[in-house]
């Protein structure tokens, strides 16, 4: 309890609005007639469908595949048979749609074979693997692949647990540590094995007084070397860096995993569901929502994936003037597009918003530079000259001013006196510059496979001069023997492609001209100028023998191309560059995990 | 030599490209000498002779400059034109070179000069050379003629102070009278860079106009009518 | 007015001299403008602006032969790109070059598809790939959507779809300012 | 289609200039307790013009005129017109101010947020420069009753010269620089009083309660009031101990001219001057020596007006080399 | 064409730009040679106009712009690099001293005044002859430049002595002294009106000497 506390920059103090659905217990959410589980977790990861429509599936039982890095695998939450796989809009604020796996629950929640999976016993790639595929991911919000972060870095001193839930309204991490601490210990305690950590800290923020006694409850049960300790509330103290840095002062760079830094971040309910994965073999089927706001019963609900969001509303009474629903917290949520999109695993809130509990903001003014915004960054940027550069399209300048390292905490714009919707020129100024990436990418692609192909035309026609001087150079030798050299010597000097001046030179294309005839042999001499003026004709009058003329020319195109001497850089060049797009797409998609 | 290109000199040198407005080449002389519309003018005509003798000189000699050295034979040039045109009216026009004095080995240093050399004398004959000389120096005259009033105007109160030293017999005009408190900061360089942005934003206006007007017409206008009209006012 | 003379002529020899030798020694070979223009340049290889490939149409740019609004699928943003770079004037796109589209790749339709290869040999970045008999498909992340496979196909069996936004490419629109006049 | 946060502090920027204007409230009762009331009249003139010339800019240039006049940003500039100004000053001098305030240095940049430099202080220089004459004029401190005042202003008496003084700074220049004397001897004429100028260091110190109460109220942050006091004395004091029969003590600087009246309200000018912490203090601590430097060797007794136009050009370059480490970029990453 | 050498370039440049040079140069020189008379009367006459400014015509009667003395670097006179003191006489009796003297602390820099002052220390007349003082502002201590046509502000000089008003009072009303100034310029008046004091007094005190050298002759140290 004595542990030092740091402070972070900035940071503002909205009414936490808290103690609307922090007073009810978690409630199981009563089963849909629906349920619509996207296969896609966040903008980057999908998993491969396992199922087929019309296939019975058990609750738990695996319908997509882990893929790729940020992969995880996705289960069925609900016990019934899979009616179709479509596109269906997404928890996104696009409102687009998103490949979905539907399942109609039959009511009998007949679970697939699960057992307790004991990590201690087995080695750490495969317990890693077991919770990719148990489809662990971070409860905060961004959903972030539990075993990434498990796997990342070595030597982590700190485990830090957050429990701080900063923003206003939303209460499912109070709830669920005040009835479930014990669980959230050990599971905890099961990521401290994992990644080997020297302590647990557990942070809270000091508005949550129950959480935080329930906590230290089951922390004192223990042996495990925790602590929890309460930070002061002042959003966003429950973002995953600015929470790391209040409890330990490390400060964790844009783009890098705590585990450089000897220190690991999970959500509490990330550690609930661990327990839940290891201890009990279940996968992660469903989640604690707070459904609050303009509602006549505010509450917490255990909802499981997939489950619609419409089918959630009358748990919660919305009142009269309710205009639309917001997903997440007020300072980071989002305005649903369409109430018909699942829950997810990073969905936390629901709130029913109301003109007066979020009333439209006051017209924009010119921005005065004031300064207030930042003071109030978290991310020490300074956010009136990113909304400058991003506002006039400047996206180079707004770059060089870190516009990446912002976080979309909202701060900035919470306290602007000119009522500038800040975040939403740093949202358009970074997917612009995504945006730009890719076509810059797909351009310079464009332009070397450009540039090969026109080096392949080129070299093609070399080979072609090559052989008929090659040839020429026998008929001269033939021609040369009968004794008539002058005007064969001519005749080798009207090709201007094979510079017969040197000796060395003429040997290669002799020696490449005569492999070329081999192969030639069988092919049709006259293809490359064929297509374009008969194209039209051979089409119409013998497609069949066309096709047996033009086959062999096109294995010879298909064949020259990987195999014959390599060209000139182009060939290394591509994916070099494929892996470089790669890379920086997955630094700047990196979120952070917060709630 | 025909007059449509005379024309086309004319409109470029008296408003397409005004050295003064659009080419803003110049703008030392021009910001210095305006503080009134006699300085101004006076020193507008030296140019024009200047420019009109350098651009016939260089556009004849055109052919005998190779590329490499063009510049520093064209600065030449001028700086011996402009020396010959100084001890000139220091001997014959004494007058005149007591206002003018200090002016005229600007004009060496006038880029409007050289760039018109360049543009225009080094790649013309030298008849169409020496009126672009002319043209360019008359639209650089009424730039400076309007800068060096309104300067005047607002910062004195008067209109040709100074024109007694060339016409003994005229005497400047005081337009607001004797209680004007005169607005000093005209007169003094800030004022220069005000006024001159203010007609170049009237230039502008006039010109973004024109093009208005001339889109919703469905004749174009073309170039010669709009030299004439640019001519008459 | 003999050592005026003199000096004057003193001073001519020497810079003549150094200016002579410098064009001919510190001449600069190559043109890095062409690389500037074909960086902004969208690189689809269409030919729609009249040269076969974008450098080449940069080239023409750069050496004063060719337009600057003469590449549709660079559209008014592109158009204006090299208006800033080159100091020009801005000018709206060029009809008979065509006109801007929305950003599509080339669809080839299975069942149809012959497999006389004609297309393969259009395609200026090589995105088709297929053997002759065989069926032949369009490489989606490769097609920059320049529909020069279009014509050669004899049984009309390749269409160009829009490309759909996804949730990967996805943009945050432009705030709008909201002006509100009150009272 | 609005997006998050869907939360907003309520500040706005009218209550920002609102507190501004209170807060200079102190410094005109002093004004007119101490000088006369003349200055209320020059106070409304300019009230009506900024206003009346913002409407029509905004109109002109197609914006909302309500909203551009409902953040009271006009009227603070015209507020703070005046205050520099001599009190008796003719009213076309301060409508010609106003409009140069509001229109070119404000409106021709974009409007407010946009203008680089302090709308008020261009005015003020362009004013001195204009009409260096009137805007020497400063009416002693109760020498003046408001009959007189209003004669001047309205621009009914023209012996402007029999009724008016020099201000502290302009007498203690033209007592050292015509040899006076030292600064002991130039003290003892009547234009001085226990500090800086008689009467007019009570108005200084009205000014200072302003501040404060801005500084409370957590309008403006401690960095350029302090940085500028701070600049401002410890160049003078640097000075004074090197000749104090020559320069004057820090705290008549202070005390005389502009010297409260900038460090509350016109460096800290958040348009114009600097945002990052640090830049504020280079800022406006830069204003406070050349403003010194002006006082003490420039052509014009009074320099803050100059010096913030030069600190003005400077912001851009401040604002970027002084820009804080961004989260996790700080060298030191464990404490 | 010919690919040329670096070296043959040079030459070819470098003779190209001699011809140019010469044949420029040359024409300078000859119009300098043409209108060098020229110039020269143009320049006599108008020194003599200002001399006549400044002291009636026919109040002298010897070759005025011969008779002068050279003073060597006259710090008092604010002179760094010396000057010329012209003589007046009529009929070889002296007249009047004009003097050479600059204001150093002109608003915008040196002001250049010729000053006519007779022996007794009474000035006859002043000019400012070269100067940089703002337009409108600080010019009116030319009097072609003064708002005031009919009573120009440096006639106020004209007929005053040095020795009546003391050097006590030879300052402008502003620092106690007895001349006008003109509101919002009084550096102007203030370094005309000192720069006119220091030359009477300089001519009070050393009239003797300086009439009695010789005529062109260069007085280094001036004594009593």
């Amino acid at each position: 309890m004595s542990a030092r506390l740091f402070s972070f920059h900035g940071g503002v103090k909205p009414e936490h609005h808290k103690n609307e659905s922090a007073g009810s217990p978690i409630r199981p959410a009563p089963l849909p007639t629906r349920l619509i589980v996207p296969l896609r977790h966040n903008t980057r990861a999908v998993a491969v469908c396992r199922v087929e429509p019309g296939q019975t599936v058990l609750k738990g039982e695996r319908i997509g595949d882990a893929e790729g890095v940020l992969g995880t695998a996705v289960h069925a939450p609900a016990s019934g048979t899979v009616v179709e796989i479509r596109e269906h809009p997404m928890a996104h604020p696009s409102g687009l749609a998103t490949t979905c796996v539907v399942i109609e629950p039959d009511g009998e929640e007949r679970w697939v074979p699960h057992q307790p999976y004991d990590h201690l016993a087995s080695d750490r790639q495969s317990t890693l693997n077991y919770l990719r595929d148990s489809g662990i991911v971070g409860m905060g919000g961004a959903a972030f692949p539990s075993h990434v972060k498990l796997g990342a870095g070595s030597g982590i001193e700190t485990l830090v647990l957050n429990g701080a839930e900063c923003e206003p309204w939303i209460t499912c991490d109070d709830r669920l540590m005040r009835e479930r601490a014990v669980t959230i210990i050990d599971g905890a305690i099961i990521l401290f094995e994992l990644i080997g950590a020297r302590r647990i800290l557990v942070g809270i923020e000091d508005n949550k007084p129950e959480a935080i006694a329930a906590m230290r409850a089951a922390a004192a049960d223990c042996k495990a070397p925790i602590e929890v300790v309460a930070v002061p509330t002042r959003y966003p103290a429950g973002g995953e860096k600015q929470l790391i840095r209040v409890l330990t002062g490390i400060e964790i760079p844009h783009g890098k995993l705590g585990g450089e830094y000897g220190v690991q971040c999970f959500n509490v309910g990330t550690a609930h569901a661990v327990h839940r994965a290891i201890r009990h073999g279940e996968p992660l089927l469903s989640r604690v929502v707070t459904l609050t706001g303009n509602a006549a019963q505010p509450g917490n609900y255990e909802v499981l994936i997939g489950t619609p969001i419409a089918d959630l509303l009358p748990l919660m009474q919305p009142k009269p003037g309710t205009d639309r629903y917001l997903l997440g917290g007020p300072m980071m949520g989002f305005a649903l597009p369409d109430l018909s999109v699942p829950i997810v695993k990073g969905s936390n809130c629901i709130i029913a918003a109301s003109q007066a509990l979020f009333p439209e903001p006051e017209p924009e003014l010119a921005c005065i530079r004031c300064g207030e915004c930042a003071r109030a960054c978290p991310a020490d940027l300074q956010p009136f000259e990113l909304y400058w550069y991003s506002r006039s399209r400047n996206f180079g300048k707004a770059q060089e001013y870190h516009l990446f390292d912002c976080i979309e905490c909202g701060c900035c714009a919470f306290v602007c006196p000119s009522h500038i919707p800040l975040v939403d020129y740093y949202r358009f100024a970074k997917t612009e510059i995504w945006a730009r990436e890719r076509e810059n990418t797909a351009a310079s692609q464009a332009r070397d496979r450009f540039e090969f192909r026109n080096y392949r035309i080129e070299r093609e026609k070399a080979e072609k001069a090559a052989r008929l001087a090659a040839k020429a150079a026998e008929t001269k030798a033939k021609l040369a023997k009968t004794g008539e050299p002058v005007a064969i010597e001519k005749g080798g000097d009207d090709k201007p492609a094979v510079s017969s001046d040197d000796p060395k030179k003429a040997l290669i294309a002799a020696a490449l001209a005569r492999a070329k005839q081999q192969k030639a042999e069988v092919e049709a001499r006259n293809t490359t100028d064929l297509p374009p003026e008969t194209a039209a004709e051979i089409a119409e009058i013998d497609a069949r023998r066309k096709s047996l003329d033009l086959s062999s020319k096109a294995t010879s195109t298909a064949s020259s191309t990987p195999n014959q001497a390599s060209p000139p850089s182009v060939e290394s060049k591509l994916p070099q560059a494929n892996d470089a797009a790669d890379s920086t797409g997955t630094a700047v998609h990196v979120n952070e995990e917060r709630k | 030599m025909n007059m449509r290109s005379f024309r086309e000199n004319a409109y470029n040198g008296l408003w397409k490209q005004n050295p003064g407005l659009v080419q803003l080449l110049g703008l030392c002389p021009i910001l210095a000498i305006s503080t009134n519309m006699v300085n101004a003018v006076s020193l507008g005509l030296a140019t024009i002779l200047v420019m009109a003798v350098a651009n016939l000189a260089i556009a004849s000699l055109r052919n005998f400059i190779p590329y490499e050295i063009r510049i520093p034979v064209f600065i030449l040039v001028i700086a011996s034109l402009v020396t010959i045109v100084d001890l000139s009216f220091n001997a014959w026009l004494h007058e005149l070179y007591l206002v003018l004095g200090i002016f005229i080995p600007l004009i060496v240093t006038n880029c409007i000069v050289l760039a018109r050399v360049e543009a225009y004398a080094a790649k013309n004959d030298p008849i169409s050379s020496t009126i672009d000389g002319v043209m360019m120096g008359l639209g650089l005259v009424w730039v400076l003629a309007v800068l060096g009033g309104v300067r005047e105007l607002i910062g004195g109160g008067t209109l040709f102070s100074g024109i007694d030293m060339i016409f003994p017999s005229l005497s400047p005009i005081q337009v607001f009278g004797d209680g004007y408190h005169d607005f000093l900061i005209a007169i003094l360089p800030p004022g220069a860079f005000f006024a001159l942005g203010c007609l170049i934003a009237l230039f502008n206006w006039i010109n973004m106009r024109a093009a208005a007007r001339a889109a919703r017409r469905p004749k174009p206008v073309t170039a010669v009518s709009d030299a004439e009209a640019a001519s008459a006012g | 007015m003999m050592t005026a003379l003199l000096i004057m002529a003193g001073i001519a020899v020497v810079l003549g001299a150094a200016l002579g030798y410098a064009s001919i020694r510190f001449k600069v070979e190559g043109d890095p403008l062409v690389e500037k223009i074909d960086a902004i340049l969208p690189q689809t290889q269409c030919g729609q602006c009249g040269y076969p490939g974008c450098k080449p149409y940069a080239q023409a740019i750069a050496n004063g032969e060719a337009d600057i609004n003469q590449c549709p699928p660079g559209g008014e943003e592109g158009i204006r790109h090299l208006a800033d770079l080159l100091g020009r004037e801005f000018k709206p796109l060029s009809e008979e070059h065509g006109v801007e589209k929305p950003k599509s790749v080339a669809l080839i339709d299975e069942q149809t598809c012959i497999g006389c290869t004609l297309c393969i040999q259009a395609c200026p970045v090589d995105a088709i790939v297929g053997a002759a008999k065989q069926m032949h498909t369009v490489v989606e992340p490769l097609c920059t959507g320049c529909e020069l496979c279009i014509a050669p196909c004899p049984v009309d069996c390749i269409t160009m779809e829009p490309v759909q936004e996804t949730v990967e490419t996805w943009k945050w629109k432009y705030p709008v300012i909201k002006i509100k006049e009150e009272a | 289609m609005i997006h998050s946060p869907y939360i907003r502090k309520p500040a706005s920027v009218s209550s920002v200039m609102l507190t501004v204007l209170l807060a200079l409230i102190p410094g005109i009762a002093m004004y007119v307790w101490q000088v006369g009331a003349g200055i209320l009249v020059n106070l409304l003139i300019a009230t009506i013009v900024a206003v009346a010339a913002e409407a029509l800019v905004l109109k002109l240039r197609g914006r909302p005129v309500l909203l551009g006049i409902g953040d009271l940003s006009a009227v603070v500039t015209a507020w703070l017109i005046v205050l520099c100004f001599p009190p008796i000053v003719p009213w076309w001098i301060t409508v010609i101010a106003v409009l140069v305030a509001i229109i070119a240095v404000k409106h021709l940049y974009g409007g407010l947020g946009q203008n680089p430099f302090n709308p008020a202080m261009v005015a003020y220089c362009a004013m001195i420069v204009a009409y260096p004459s009137l805007m020497s004029q400063w009416p002693p401190a109760g020498g003046l009753d408001f009959q007189t005042q209003l004669g001047l202003i309205l621009g009914g008496m023209r012996d402007i010269d029999a009724v008016t003084a020099a201000t502290a700074l302009d007498a203690m220049r033209t007592g050292l620089r015509t040899g006076a004397g030292t600064i002991d001897a130039v003290m003892t004429q009547p234009t001085f009083g226990t500090l800086g100028g008689r009467g007019y260091e009570w108005i200084a110190l009205g000014y200072l309660v302003g501040g404060l109460i801005l500084l409370f109220r957590r309008t403006i942050t401690w960095h350029m009031p302090v940085a500028f006091i701070v600049g401002l004395a410890s160049t003078a004091c640097l000075f004074w101990l090197f000749n104090p029969a020559q320069f004057a003590s820090p705290l008549f600087h202070l005390a005389s001219g502009g010297a409260m009246l900038a460090a509350f309200f016109i460096v800290t000018d958040p348009v114009s001057g600097a945002t990052t912490p640090r830049g504020k203090l280079i800022f406006a601590a830069g204003i406070g020596i050349l403003a010194y430097l002006i006082r003490a060797f420039g052509a014009f007794p009074e320099g803050i007006a100059f010096a913030v136009l030069l600190m003005n050009m400077c912001v851009p370059l401040i604002d970027m080399k002084t820009q804080p480490p961004v989260f996790g970029q700080r060298s030191r990453k464990l404490p | 064409m010919t690919r040329y050498t670096a070296a043959r370039t040079s030459i070819r440049t470098a003779s190209i730009m001699v011809i140019f040079t010469l044949m420029f140069t040359s024409m300078m020189s000859l119009t300098y040679r043409a209108t060098r008379p020229a110039i020269e009367a143009s320049q006599f006459a108008e020194r003599m106009r200002l001399m006549n400014e400044i002291l009636p015509a026919g109040a002298y009667n010897n070759p005025l712009l011969d008779d002068y003395v050279e003073l060597g670097p006259t710090p008092e006179l604010g002179l760094d690099r010396g000057g010329r003191i012209y003589r007046a006489r009529r009929d070889g009796e002296p007249v009047a001293l004009i003097i050479e003297v600059v204001a150093p602390d002109g608003y915008a820099g040196r002001i250049q005044l010729a000053v006519a002052i007779d022996p007794t220390g009474r000035v006859s007349g002043v000019r400012a002859t070269n100067h940089a003082e703002t337009p409108g502002l600080g010019d009116y201590i030319d009097p072609r430049k003064d708002k005031e046509r009919a009573r120009p502000w440096i006639n106020q000089f004209t007929g005053v002595s040095f020795q009546e008003v003391g050097e006590e009072s030879w300052r402008v009303r502003r620092d106690g002294g007895v001349f006008d100034y003109r509101i919002g310029a009084t550096i102007s008046a203030r370094a005309v009106t000192m720069a006119t004091g220091r030359a009477a007094r300089f001519a009070l005190t050393h009239h003797v000497a300086l009439f009695d050298a010789k005529a062109g002759s260069r007085l280094g140290e001036v004594t009593e």
